[in-house]
């Protein structure tokens, strides 16, 4: 319950990006950028990568391009995850290296299964210490994780099993839309992004556009209202190359052509390199 | 009419699919062939993507389980806290889909490492939503490439549970889905036989001879009492799976 | 898991209220009719009535008026609920009746709170055989309801509440709008409908209109796939004098009339006779 | 100007309340109070019904907790499950206001039942939403009309806790929320005294015996150190809470 004291204090300001990444990341900040392939924060993780922020943990159900850039770029200590590939193309090759070789240095694993992952966001949104649900009936990955654990259920004696709940000291999304006041909406697939936001103790909002007022197009809209996001940035096209519904589609062709640049570490350090000479481009 | 063996693993799994399904499909093969299904012989078949997107009918295949396409032409799109504990844990779908880096004999599959889990030779994606899509789904299928690396005799990590090592061991987990019953390869279909909980081949794709089968199978494989030789794709399901794949190139390149 | 094989004959026919209630229903079955102020399926509970069903097991968060009609009317068992009275009016005398003095029959209670009824729906929703939450610290509920136990987080050893899951025989909601082909939409205050329907072996919907095809003002609308319900049936006004968000207001005056109606055994018996000899009217 | 106690009851719970609190809101005195507030000095107040509406402005006073206009002048409304789990548990809400049938001297109250819960002489409706909002608000305020049958020395049936017996429980509990810390009635203002974790009287309203607190309270009330007179309530204040209560007896009658 600690977190009810801070949760007080939030209140959405309007900031850049460089304001936003610099006052709420720390090294060894737990970070959660969450996009269920729709409205990845990749211009915010780029931000990260600039900073230099070491040894983070980051926690997302697909780690996919951006957690590659983040890994291959020696940001990060630890990965709670539950699918790490490019989807559609193959492999992630920055985050098979820290894995298999270590290089640039040696990623921690705390593997899970998504219906885990989804849980557990949802856990740490409700402020619960942990997550129940059925799974991994047979599945070796409860063998390897000491996180994972079973218990009874008190009425029927069924097996159940629990995982932690997640709890980013910072979670990072992208939205389509914020009021001037601080209120974001998010429209599309909505992944974990609002169980994401509502279990972090700050949450970055990375947004195409900001208007006088929300007006949303149904009551029931997805809407994270200001007093629960501590920054707001403009931050149009931010979600690039992944894609904004409503906005823009999905480059495919990046993602495609990520393979070859994560295969190799020098291409991978060239690609680097520029990335942190530059501000991010839309 | 000439067809490749990707075609006719897709067409073949196709046709498995009911009208009254409602499956939790994976992106490519399983992606092609519950669209192919779709688009043939069953219109109303039920197409859900573990990004949340419940009843889509998309018009090129996705590249990623998440596309724009598969919101915009669904019925509804939900959390994916949703998707994982009303429907899929709460019984709803009928088919999942499946495929791996390994398969056993009894369904058990690997997509998570290939050496040991602590320090793996191959770093594989994970099972992302497999372990629950394997014990929820009423039914699981498989499209696998058959290979011996592939079809091995103990399958180095268990990502998602077949039968373990024998029948009887999904129930005694409290598990009432059949688990893995069909597996679709490039060479022929298997299924599961109830007595063993093994896999044994019941249909031959045309052309291919039973040793290739075991040559290509880690396993001492075994052949049902009656096996089929499969019915070759149809000129319509070929001209519907190729339209879909050209649309789709396009798409992509776009 | 036995309900998985249920649910796939699940698949909506669209039906006239009394072939619904007659299909659907049957003496002692668990029916959860839901609607939190909103959307509340008076009609139906009319026709349960009318059609004479008896020891019903209700279940519902909020049984307001239409719940006590049923309980008045002899046709309830049981009720599972969290609160029971006529919001912003006062009493239920026909749910007082039969708990303090056993009339027309006994009441048996199982009481919870509404955080417990809430995570109970989505634990059916979820085919999980109980609800586990944060709650009831202190609260006198826990020692005189066996069904509510205690169990500990297994990593923090935090005090958690568990209690079983819902799982109607039938559920029955109110909704906006269905399809020809049986997709139910629902907006506003959705409370906990779409759970009830997915916990339920069979969902009975009654809707304002049916429509060609749903066009949802969102992609994250509140709909429920035809597969997932049982029959669909138009009653126009169904949710009299509740309201329906889009298409008429809660009739308050109703609410407050019914109090000396509820309080009076005679002109409740009254109300009961003229029902009976009605079919149901908008 | 001439105003009633309940008038004089709203008028006070509505000044405690902070522009940048947010607020779960019941139906009656809390709702009008809440209302009020943000139509005189905090008109950024967040108010959140449990019927699911979050960041509500109604411009009448809703009869129950789910009435139509709360929705359509909210942010946006949520579902009753997940308001429950990510928005009250979730320790999101700073105020939380109960009234009920009894309250004793550390702010247990009860609203189940008055007798022996099996064979209650009166049923009263039930916790509803109050044990979990007790416990996860950041701090309660209470609001009841005094009189000894409902300021009891123990009630029949904690409904939602207090502070248990005494100090310190709610922490041993794992608590970390202030629970009941005020409870505005039609003669005072009582606060919890941290020392014994009862409610000691801290302010009176104008014109009110001490002795009338004591006849209206079941138990031996203690009056703090200093005690306050309670402001009357202001023209304006009053002036906007009849047209509140106008707007909302024609749009009920209607």
């Amino acid at each position: 319950m600690k977190r009810c004291f801070l949760i007080i204090d939030m209140q959405a300001k309007i900031q850049t990006l460089q304001e936003a990444i610099a006052t709420h990341l720390f090294d060894g900040a737990t970070v959660a950028m969450e996009g269920f392939t729709h409205l990845i924060p990749f211009a915010a993780g780029h931000e990260i990568i600039r900073q230099g922020f070491k040894n983070l943990e980051l926690v997302r159900m697909t780690p996919d391009m951006i957690y590659d850039q983040l890994i291959g770029a020696g940001c990060v200590r630890k990965l709670r995850f539950s699918w790490g590939g490019n989807p559609g193309v193959g492999s992630l090759y920055r985050l098979r290296e820290a894995i298999e070789k270590g290089y640039p240095q040696p990623l921690e694993v705390d593997e899970h299964s998504h219906a885990a992952m989804a849980a557990a966001y949802a856990a740490g949104a409700s402020g619960m210490p942990c997550a129940i649900f059925k799974g991994y009936y047979g599945a070796d990955l409860e063998k390897v994780n000491p996180s994972i654990k079973t218990l009874a259920c008190p009425f029927t004696g069924e097996r159940l099993v629990a995982v932690p709940a997640i709890r980013p000291d910072v979670t990072i999304i992208h939205a389509q839309k914020a009021s001037k006041k601080g209120d974001v909406s998010l429209e599309g697939i909505v992944g974990v992004q609002k169980e994401a936001v509502l279990a972090a103790k700050a949450a970055i909002v990375t947004v195409e556009e900001i208007v006088d007022e929300l007006q949303p197009s149904s009551p029931n809209a997805v809407i994270l209202p200001s007093w629960t996001v501590s920054a707001v940035v403009h931050v149009p096209g931010g979600a690039k190359p992944s894609y904004a519904h409503g906005y823009y589609s999905r480059d495919n062709k990046a993602y495609m052509d990520w393979e070859a640049i994560s295969k190799d570490r020098e291409r991978f350090n060239e690609w680097l390199q520029e990335l942190k000479s530059t501000d991010y481009a839309v | 009419m000439q067809y490749n063996s990707t075609e006719l693993m897709t067409v073949v799994a196709s046709r498995i699919l009911k009208n009254s399904d409602v499956c939790f499909v994976g992106i490519g093969l399983p992606s092609a062939a519950c669209n192919l299904a779709r688009l043939t012989h069953a219109p109303d078949i039920t197409l859900i993507y573990e990004s949340g997107t419940i009843q889509t009918k998309p018009d090129v295949l996705p590249l990623s389980i998440g596309d724009g396409e598969l919101c915009e032409t669904a019925l509804t799109t939900v959390s994916v806290p949703e998707m994982f504990s009303y429907w899929l844990q709460g019984g709803r779908i009928t088919v999942g889909f499946l495929g791996g880096a390994q398969i056993d004999k009894f369904g058990n599959i690997n997509t998570t490492v290939v050496g040991d889990y602590h320090k793996p030779k191959v770093r594989l994606p994970g099972g992302g939503g497999a372990p629950e899509i394997a014990a929820f789904c009423h039914t699981i299928y498989v499209i696998m490439k058959q290979s011996p690396r592939a079809f091995v005799e103990k399958v180095d990590f268990i990502t998602s549970f077949g039968h373990g090592d024998g029948p009887g061991q999904r129930k005694a987990m409290g598990l009432n889905t059949s688990g893995p019953s069909k597996i679709i390869t490039d060479l022929c279909i298997m299924e599961t036989e109830e007595a063993t909980g093994e896999f044994i081949v019941t249909s031959i794709h045309p052309g291919v001879a039973r040793e290739t089968i075991q040559e290509n199978t880690g396993w001492k494989i075994r052949f049902a009492e009656e096996v089929a030789i499969t019915d070759v794709p149809e000129l319509e399901e070929l001209e519907a799976l190729r339209l879909l794949n050209e649309k789709t190139k396009m798409a992509h390149q776009g």
